[in-house]
């Protein structure tokens, strides 16, 4: 059984300074009870990786917000205004990464490898200070590893093992995410007494150390 | 010659439709590109593919709840099409980066002759990201372009992009309100030309070379 | 929707020489009507890319006892006494290979990636041949991508888009498989009238070219 | 002293099944680790972790039918545990390189004092495949090595392995019917010996050099 917490329990795992990945797509598949907190007990100089800095007023948008991000490893900021403004007033360092490599580089950190091979962003700006490696006659990136102190993980239910089901297109970076990081917080809507189908398992348990209890 | 921003973009987007032939894997940018969706022919089934995680994606889904569970790349509640299939943003970049994606449109700020892409920075301006677009480049059997033939009468085609790239060599066609570009090993062949545009004004208004065949078909709408 | 074809047209498809991909682990997992009809066409000089040879008696086990396989690249053939009787006999090629990095290299090769840096193998004959690559400070091999013109695909249940429920532990190496052949056929044991539920498929039906029918 | 191949194994087996905590992820290798199972203490609760694709794994299922959808990575059919898992081969080797394993318990043909594992092939002999061992020796976070002492009297705790490796300096402790021997940064340890056997019996079967401490523990059955 998974170590069940409260929302202000999860909350103040978060050290000031630490790197925690934040699953969700925009606002989809977002958590956003655990960072709540984090805004309540101002948990800053963060390092956020996530797909992207999602809206000013939602999820892990406020923590754009509310100045605790000192660096975001992101695909886009287009959607928050503030992610802007604080890059243009030089608060905030901003790593813009494909979206297809950010997703692999978080996966090749939670499996052990080393780095990958790929044809994004060759002969474009990604390629700057990156290993080039020719394999069967093609031109590659060596693109490295990522992991985190930290990863909050949303699912649409879980069980008290700590597998989670994730529904629709809210699995995004959150699978990827569970198997990445030093501690791994699961957020779930929903918790099941019974034990989920073992062949309907979005994240397997074992990648989770707390589960999130659901708000009374 | 002058048409609206919405009379352009029709024309692209109904042009583009044409592309694609039954059962193919689709993969399309935000914005102008999107609209392509509105005019696949009936008779022809195509696959959606959103890039967060999701193959047969359907209409904009105007019943959703406030934070729905299905969405577009662009954060759109969407519904569903029968044979539709969830799976996570790996997954995504597999079948967009694995080839197994048929095409892909997606906007620019600039394209040249090479086949180059620029389509996700202006030096000095603010840079909201590449997104997926990068990966979608590179790894989309046939790459189309939409997008108006200049920007603010300014030529958007052009020999070499001067902008920083999206990626190199990835563009197959590039379709306007003017006309349709394809390219080929010997440089973009002007392939189809809308008749409200003469010869000589598609000419004034791109920089790059273009390769004029003896008779020009006409724009298909 | 897919090609559904009969069982005799989808072996009529497997050309001489070819490479093929087959599923399963040991016998879970494994299609083997296509086999039956690879065998009776005596379709031979295969390349052989699984998990391992299975038994002589059963599934791609067979098709190596029948002397229709050149090269097997395999991670174990301790189950087939004829895989090892023609090793020894220098009939077949066998290319063995760590079963991360097996699973891992047909992933790559079905994901666009040039390849990938693994510290398995490292040390070992594994390493032979291959490029070592520091990164961070940790030494890796370069494992190279891995296609085939051919994948013969396990499902328990699919539906006419080719979507794909694989049940239990069928999955292994099923899944990878799919994505990185140039042709893929898919050996259902029950095809539904009805779509899956697109929370709930393994193997999405873009990867499918053909979908064999069930039997009568 | 003689003990009888079960006996060696069973005392083996006991020993290791006291190593683990509550919740721990365990890979068990095919012949005797996988009877490490057997010994674990009720009041503990460790997940096996099946390398073919499954977290959960019980007993075997003298149930299942001839050809079962759930088996272990030796191709017997198993009943699911509370909690269970599946997942395919590729997810498998995520939870096993990328250090989710708590530990793994393998056998081995030779194992050397700078924690140097040879378990796959001996030369000039058939050899059947690594199967999963390479990864697992490198991505379990605590290799446990389960073997007889000697192979026929010879011994196959040595100086430097002989035969080829199947991974460098990852093994952290062995556990034989004679002893425990511990990997510390000065070498290997004997933490723990078989009151069947005297220190000399031990020192005189084994080939590495060994750091004795003052106090020997008892082997702990």
């Amino acid at each position: 059984m998974k170590k069940l917490i409260s929302v202000s329990e999860a909350g103040k795992l978060i050290t000031p300074n630490a790197s925690v990945m934040i699953g969700g797509f925009l606002r989809c598949g977002s958590p956003y009870r655990v960072i709540e907190e984090i805004i309540k007990n101002k948990t800053g100089g963060l390092t956020l990786i996530a797909n992207d800095t999602s809206f000013e007023e939602y999820d892990r948008g406020k923590l754009i917000a509310n100045k605790l991000v000192k660096k975001a490893i992101v695909t886009h900021i287009g959607t928050n205004p503030e992610t802007g403004r604080q890059l243009n007033a030089g608060e905030i360092e901003v790593e813009l990464v494909p979206m297809g490599t950010l997703v692999e580089r978080i996966r090749c950190g939670g499996a052990g490898l080393g780095g990958f091979l790929t044809p994004t962003g060759k002969g474009t700006l990604v390629e700057e200070g990156k290993q080039v490696i020719e394999s069967n006659g093609r031109k590659y990136l060596l693109e490295k590893p990522l992991r985190a102190d930290f990863a909050i993980i949303y699912a649409t239910k879980a069980d008290k093992f700590g597998n989670a089901f994730l529904d629709g297109t809210t699995r995004n970076f959150n699978t990827v995410m569970a198997t990445a990081a030093d501690t791994v917080i699961l957020e779930p809507e929903e918790i099941s007494d019974t034990p989920l189908d073992p062949a309907q398992i979005t994240i397997p348990g074992i990648f989770v150390d707390y589960i999130v209890m659901q708000e009374k | 010659m002058e048409l609206s921003k919405e009379q352009c973009r029709e024309i692209i987007a109904r042009r583009i439709a044409k592309e694609f032939s039954e059962g193919d894997v689709i993969t399309l940018g935000i914005g102008l590109p999107t609209e392509v969706a509105n005019y696949i022919p009936h008779d022809i089934h195509v696959i959606f593919q959103s890039e967060n995680g999701m193959l047969g994606v359907g209409h904009r889904d105007l019943a959703a709840p406030e934070n729905p569970k299905v969405t577009n790349a662009g954060g759109l509640p969407v519904t569903t099409k029968p044979g539709a299939v969830f799976f996570d943003t790996a997954m995504s970049f597999t079948i967009i980066r694995g080839g197994h994606v048929d095409a892909t449109v997606l906007g620019a700020l600039q394209v040249d002759q090479h086949g180059n892409l620029a389509n996700w920075m202006i030096p000095g301006a603010f840079v909201p990201g590449m997104g997926g677009a990068m990966d979608l480049v590179v790894g989309a059997k046939k790459v189309i372009i939409a997008m108006e033939h200049t920007n603010k009468g300014k030529p958007r085609i052009v020999k070499n992009c001067t902008i920083p790239l999206t990626a190199e060599a990835e563009v197959d066609m590039i379709v306007t309100e003017r006309c349709v570009l394809e390219r080929t090993e010997q440089g973009l062949l002007l392939k189809e030309i809308n008749p409200m545009f003469s010869l000589d004004d598609i000419l004034r208004s791109t920089d790059a070379d273009l390769i004029i065949p003896q008779e020009l078909q006409q724009l298909a709408g």
